[in-house]
């Protein structure tokens, strides 16, 4: 973690034995009216802190930037972070401190979809609003959750094609092994057959794994016509660099479903990561005009501390408390009922990612997806489809039919 | 018969158990309380720990092992019956019975210290290697997918004996785990007050020797072993309870923050890890909202200064001071 | 007279090394019976193999006629053999009432435990240390709080490892009293190699000389042998 | 065929950086029975050398091979200096206190160096065997742990370094009464386990990723292997970890590289029980 200078202002008030989101209720002392409680939870050290830090940083900008704004129904918005040090037990702590004791209006948090699972029931059972903000492996029916990430319907669904395309039927899958992995590779394998294509074998990897070499060879054994990576997290970043020092990069190449999510592409050398192609519903290097001033503003706030937002998990979680807030806004509200309606209403906003729309029956959302290839540590985009619907989701759940639904479907794939 | 000492110790333990039971309820609001019931759980580890290390010489790296065969054996079996009452029984003695066999084949196989260490270790991380890829549908008992990584977040709480329909309320489940502990401790000074604990700890200060005079120093130290692994299973079960298994119950970090526990709150006291456990808990929990100084460097500052400053521990540091503090309050 | 302890052809080999070879041997009931050499003769690990700390490669040995080769220590301890070893191997944590009372609370209740521990601590004229933690006792007291804890159980034999070994002048006059004393109810095996210690405690005495048994017979004999004084004074022996 | 020579050289690169990262702790656990929870630490700080100082501009053989171990030399000396000389002999304090001083460095760093730093890629390229590429760096490593063990050897059985610091090891007050310091000795031999640990680092930075907390995948490994070698530290990590690299990447090709792991755990529990002290316990007694 490095020392923002929200910390250092933090550190100071906090000396002064001001509250830990001080600054937000500083600025806005003025306003005098009881400030609405929002509540973060992302990993902010820890082998998940690469996806975490964007996020918090996105959260934080998301919250002084509508404070500036004068906040919500006259009320500043508290944000209270806290930490799960990459730990699933600090997760349900403080999901559960976020409901029974400071009484947030909403919780945006959890990163991986074993964080997901476990805060999900806590909130479900304490009736906590939660906004989980992470591409993901798609099928959560819950009316508590919105999810505002992309799923396999959006994302995996483009980038097969693509690769079927461009380098050949046939592909292995590396994927990090626990649920999101797993059912991510079903939904692989469900494309690439629908492809005409066969996976020649899919391997999983636990998340501290950091030798890939006997995969490395097995996968040359197998003679794919690419590799697709659901790998998670910063020790499977050493999958990249090994193959591409196995001299691999040119013969057989890899695309992949979370690769840039985090900051994959700045950590490897152009050498080890050109080429790799990803889909996600955002890059940093989206050109719009719309990005481009949230950039400028990002960048002007952070200065040299502001993290790469590579993949999308920062901006869904700056674009996820945008949606909470419109919808607070409709309702004239906080109370939790009332907010959820008025997001099932299908509010739309217009963000640096495109436009995104909440899906009322799912609870997911609408939204563009890019297929982007890494160019000297950044990303370009492919292939440009806009306005995608959650399908996979879609095809399983209906909150509008069935409010009281609570579980997550998954892929009936045999691998 | 019981000395008056271990006596007083068990009426106080006892006393405090069921009146924080009684007390807390009412008084800490909901979301402390399922705090304080992890801390509870843990505690019941700690203690085992202090039991097995403390008094029976038994340097265990891997007393998680036990404690995570206890949650995952009660998530997995009370799934699959449907109601929680005969899990119990279960979940307490698979932990006893696994640390029965591995202390059979340890002490029998007469490896002592450190390779002690590296086998209980090893376990432990075999059982957390195995149990986080265990994602793949096709790692299921019965009904109840073991979930790797995710762990089982559908860990069902208590309910009451023979109704699976009347779950427990998280403050019912703290009373449970509190009155535990409590149970757990007077135990464990019961336990050391026979002759099977006197022996035990004679076996610490001297394998030799009590094997001289005749005792099988194997048996002992596999069934104090397995009374650790009773404990310690009691311990997951209550964890499973409040929060829900995952592998991180058999983890390296869980594993060695539990030896922190009893070494910062004084080997050789049963009531020094428990308190180890619970500041030290405490303290990581606080860590987690602090923006300004990296939890893990706290941490690590702390334990180095505690090693440094109050080597024995923090129990027996403080019986010290206010020992010599009374000796001086006698002289004035 | 029946005979309580014995080997026959007892053989213990490390690597290379053969440091018992062949030991035959017989305690009778009552018997007190020295074990001498000289250093490195065979006599430790030999007091080893009897009591179970070592297993020996060969050979085997009885307890009343009965096979007990390779039983564990605590096995050979129940037999009824008192076992003290060269260096006092004791509690230090415990109180000498503790240590004694667990030495005989194997066979004994609590409430009898406790009279019996304060009559062999009282036989060892120690009995005023009994509250005393051991580990804080004096070189000469631990000894005797050792010999507590073998004596306490009443075992039908005791083998005694270099018991004076440390011990000033006065102190091994003493012992030798002791052991003397001790006779009366048990019979002993004491290893040793203090050859002035044995001259004034000794019945039977076997003498060692690498690995094997050199001779074996009354101490007036053996201490007039020739080849005796030279293995102690290491000449050869032919 | 040309699988099988793949597979082979696998073995040989698995078992390779098993030796490597296990050497530091080798070296200080079997001369001074220190057990160093922070080794894993020492190899994260070796690691992080590596990766600033090329992207300082360094030369990338100085960053990988000479910078590394001398910094984390360096740190080893004032840890030792200010926290293990404090607890010698009191191994199980000593574990407590390195177990805090890794925390702390991974805390530390992570303050420091976040998460946004440059990974190097590895020199070399690749090789072809028939249809298989396989990396050339992975066959530098295997060399690196042939060349380190020489050097371990040799600087122990060769040079009066060596000499007196196994003599210390043995007998401190005899080494005293022969005008040896002792203090200086243990400190000395602290901060060579703790170099080799950062050249370790240095050294598998190219190949796995560089993370404040990568120190933690290592440590069992290593510290398991160590013991599983037995007293002979050098004979003992060198056999430990052929067996059980070998049975590491065997089991990682025939199943998965968790089923490899558990493998190898369960290699070394069936180890410790058939060989209660290790495996130069029993066997190569005499050698290093």
């Amino acid at each position: 973690m490095t020392l923002s200078r929200r910390d250092a202002l933090n550190t100071v008030l906090f000396a002064a034995g001001s509250t830990l989101a001080a600054p937000a209720i500083m600025r806005h002392a003025a306003l005098g009216a009881d400030p609405i409680k929002v509540v973060g939870i992302h990993d902010a050290s820890g082998g998940l802190d690469i996806y975490g830090q964007p996020m918090i940083a996105c959260l934080d900008f998301a919250v002084d930037e509508l404070n500036a704004a004068g906040g919500l129904l006259g009320r500043p918005i508290q944000l209270i972070n806290y930490d799960p040090q990459s730990n699933i037990q600090l997760y349900t702590q403080f999901a559960t401190q976020a409901a029974t004791k400071d009484k947030a209006a909403v919780v945006h948090g959890g990163i991986t979809s074993a964080s997901r699972e476990a805060i999900r029931p806590i909130l479900r059972r304490f009736n906590t609003l939660f906004f989980y903000n992470t591409q993901y492996e798609g099928g959560v029916c819950d009316r508590n959750i919105f999810c505002t990430g992309s799923t396999p319907a959006q994302n995996v669904n483009k980038l097969v094609p693509y690769v079927q395309k461009h380098w050949g039927k046939n592909v292995y899958i590396v994927a990090a092994d626990y649920n999101y992995g797993q059912i991510t590779s079903k939904w692989i394998t469900k494309y690439v057959r629908e492809g005409g294509g066969q996976v020649l074998s899919v391997d999983f990897f636990p998340l501290d794994v950091t030798n890939f070499g006997p995969a490395i060879s097995k996968i040359q054994a197998a003679k794919p016509d690419a590799v697709i990576s659901a790998l998670v997290g910063g020790a499977h970043i050493s999958f990249y660099r090994q193959w591409a020092a196995a001299g691999l990069k040119k013969s057989i190449p890899i695309a992949s479903t979370t690769f840039g999510g985090g900051n994959e592409n700045i950590l490897l050398s152009p050498e080890e990561g050109d080429g790799i192609v990803s889909a996600f519903s955002y890059f940093q290097e989206v050109d719009n005009p719309l990005n481009k001033a949230f950039l400028e503003k990002f960048h002007a706030k952070l200065g040299a501390k502001a993290p790469y937002l590579g993949g999308e998990l920062g901006m869904r979680t700056y674009i996820g408390f945008n949606l909470w807030a419109e919808a607070v806004r409709r309702a004239k509200s906080i109370d939790r009922m009332e907010v959820i309606k008025a997001l099932e209403t299908g509010i739309s906003l217009n963000t640096p990612a495109g436009k995104t729309t909440i899906d009322a029956k799912t609870h997911h959302t609408t939204l563009d997806v890019f297929v982007a290839g890494c160019t000297n540590q950044a990303f370009r985009a492919l292939e440009t489809f806009p306005q995608q619907p959650p399908l996979d989701t879609a095809s399983v759940c209906d909150l509008a039919a069935h409010p009281n639904e609570n579980k997550q479907y998954e892929v009936d794939v045999k691998i | 018969m019981v000395g008056f000492r271990t006596g007083l110790q068990i009426g106080v333990a006892l006393m405090a158990a069921v009146l924080a039971a009684v007390l807390l309820p009412r008084y800490l609001e909901l979301f402390t309380l399922i705090n304080a019931t992890v801390f509870v759980s843990m505690g019941v580890l700690a203690l085992s720990l202090g039991l097995i290390w403390g008094f029976g010489g038994i340097l265990c790296f891997g007393q998680t092992a036990f404690f995570g065969l206890g949650g995952y054996t009660y998530a997995v079996a009370s799934i699959n019956f449907g109601d929680t009452t005969w899990a119990i029984p279960l979940a307490l003695a698979l932990p006893t019975a696994v640390a029965a066999a591995l202390g059979y084949l340890m002490f029998y196989g007469r490896i002592s210290d450190v390779y002690m260490g590296v086998i209980t270790l090893t376990t432990t991380l075999i059982l957390f290697k195995f149990a986080n890829s265990t994602a793949g549908d096709q790692w299921k008992i019965g009904s109840s997918p073991l979930g790797g990584f995710n762990g089982i977040p559908g860990t069902p709480p208590l309910n009451v004996p023979f109704d699976p329909g009347t779950q427990l309320a998280p403050d019912q489940i703290f009373v449970i785990a509190v009155l535990c502990l409590g149970l757990c401790y007077a135990a464990a000074k019961l336990i050391l007050r026979t002759r099977f604990g006197r022996v035990s700890v004679a076996i610490k200060e001297n394998e030799l020797r009590a094997e001289l005079l005749g005792y099988d120093v194997r048996l002992h130290k596999m069934a104090l072993f397995a009374v650790g692994g009773f404990m310690a299973g009691l311990g997951g079960i209550l964890f499973a309870n409040c929060v829900f298994v995952s592998p991180t119950m058999f983890s390296l970090s869980y594993a060695g923050q539990v030896i922190i526990w009893v070494l910062v709150g004084g080997i050789g006291t049963l009531a020094g890890p428990v308190i180890g456990c619970i500041l030290i808990q405490t303290l990581t929990t606080y860590a987690g909202t602090l923006s300004m100084i990296d939890p893990n460097l706290l941490l690590g500052a702390l334990f180095m200064l505690a090693v440094v400053a109050v080597p024995k521990g923090l129990l027996p540091t403080a019986t010290n001071l206010l020992a010599k503090l009374a000796r001086r309050g006698d002289e004035s | 007279m029946t005979v309580l302890l014995s080997t026959d052809g007892l053989r213990m080999r490390f690597g290379g090394v053969v440091a018992v070879d062949g030991v035959t041997l017989a305690v009778n009931e009552g018997e007190l019976r020295c074990l001498i050499g000289p250093n490195g003769a065979g006599k430790s690990t030999f007091f080893k193999c009897l009591t179970g700390q070592y297993k020996p490669t060969g050979g085997r040995i009885f307890w009343r006629g009965r096979d007990i080769t390779a039983l564990d220590p605590f096995a050979v301890a129940r037999l009824g053999v008192g076992i003290k070893t060269q260096v006092p191997s004791l509690f230090d944590g415990l109180t000498a009432m503790e240590g004694v009372v667990l030495a005989v609370r194997r066979l004994h209740g609590e409430a009898e435990a406790r009279r019996r521990a304060v009559r062999a601590l009282e036989r060892l004229e120690v009995g005023d240390l009994g509250n005393r933690r051991i580990g804080l006792l004096a070189h000469g007291q631990r000894q005797l709080v050792e010999l507590a804890m073998v004596v306490a159980p009443e075992p039908d034999l005791i083998i005694l490892d270099e018991p004076t070994a440390g011990m000033s002048a006065e102190e091994t006059g003493r012992a030798a009293d002791l052991i003397r004393e001790l006779n009366r109810e048990h019979a002993i095996v004491v290893v040793e190699h203090d050859m002035q210690f044995i001259r004034t405690i000794a019945h039977t005495v076997t003498v060692f000389h690498q690995g094997r048994v050199l001779m074996e017979d009354s101490a007036e004999i053996v201490f007039k042998d020739p080849r005796v004084r030279d293995v102690y004074l290491g000449k050869a022996v032919a | 065929m040309d699988y099988a020579v793949v597979v082979a050289l696998q073995i040989v690169s698995g078992v390779a950086t098993l030796v490597i990262v296990s050497l530091g702790l080798a070296v200080v656990f079997g001369m001074m029975r220190v057990i160093n929870l922070a080794h894993g630490e020492f190899l994260m700080l070796g690691g992080y050398t590596a990766i600033l100082a090329s992207g300082q501009g360094i030369n990338r053989w100085l960053s990988i091979l000479v910078l590394p171990p001398l910094v984390v030399g360096l740190i080893g000396a004032v840890v030792e200096r200010v926290l293990i000389r404090r607890l010698y002999g009191r191994m199980v304090d000593t574990m407590l206190a390195t177990w805090g001083l890794s925390l702390a460095f991974i805390g530390g760093v992570t303050m420091l160096f976040g998460n946004s730093v440059t990974g190097i890629s590895a020199p070399f390229g690749s090789f072809g065997i028939g249809r298989f590429h396989v990396a050339g760096y992975d066959m530098f490593l295997v060399l690196a742990s042939v060349v380190l063990s020489l050097i371990v050897w040799a600087v122990l059985k060769l040079t009066p370094a060596g000499l007196i610091a196994r003599g210390t090891m043995q007998n401190a007050e005899m080494a005293a009464a022969l005008g040896v310091s002792p203090e200086r000795v243990y400190a000395l031999t602290f901060a060579a386990g703790a170099a080799l640990s950062g050249l370790a680092g240095g050294l598998i930075a190219p190949v796995s990723g560089v993370l404040p907390t990568m120190g933690t995948a290592y440590i069992a490994k290593a510290f398991i292997t160590v013991i599983t070698g037995g007293a002979a530290m050098l004979t003992g990590t060198l056999v430990a970890s052929g067996l059980l690299g070998s049975v590491l990447t065997v089991f990682t090709f025939l199943t998965t590289p968790v089923f490899g792991e558990v493998a190898l755990l369960v290699m070394a529990i069936v180890l410790l029980r058939l060989l209660p002290r290790g495996i130069t316990g029993r066997f190569l007694r005499r050698a290093l």
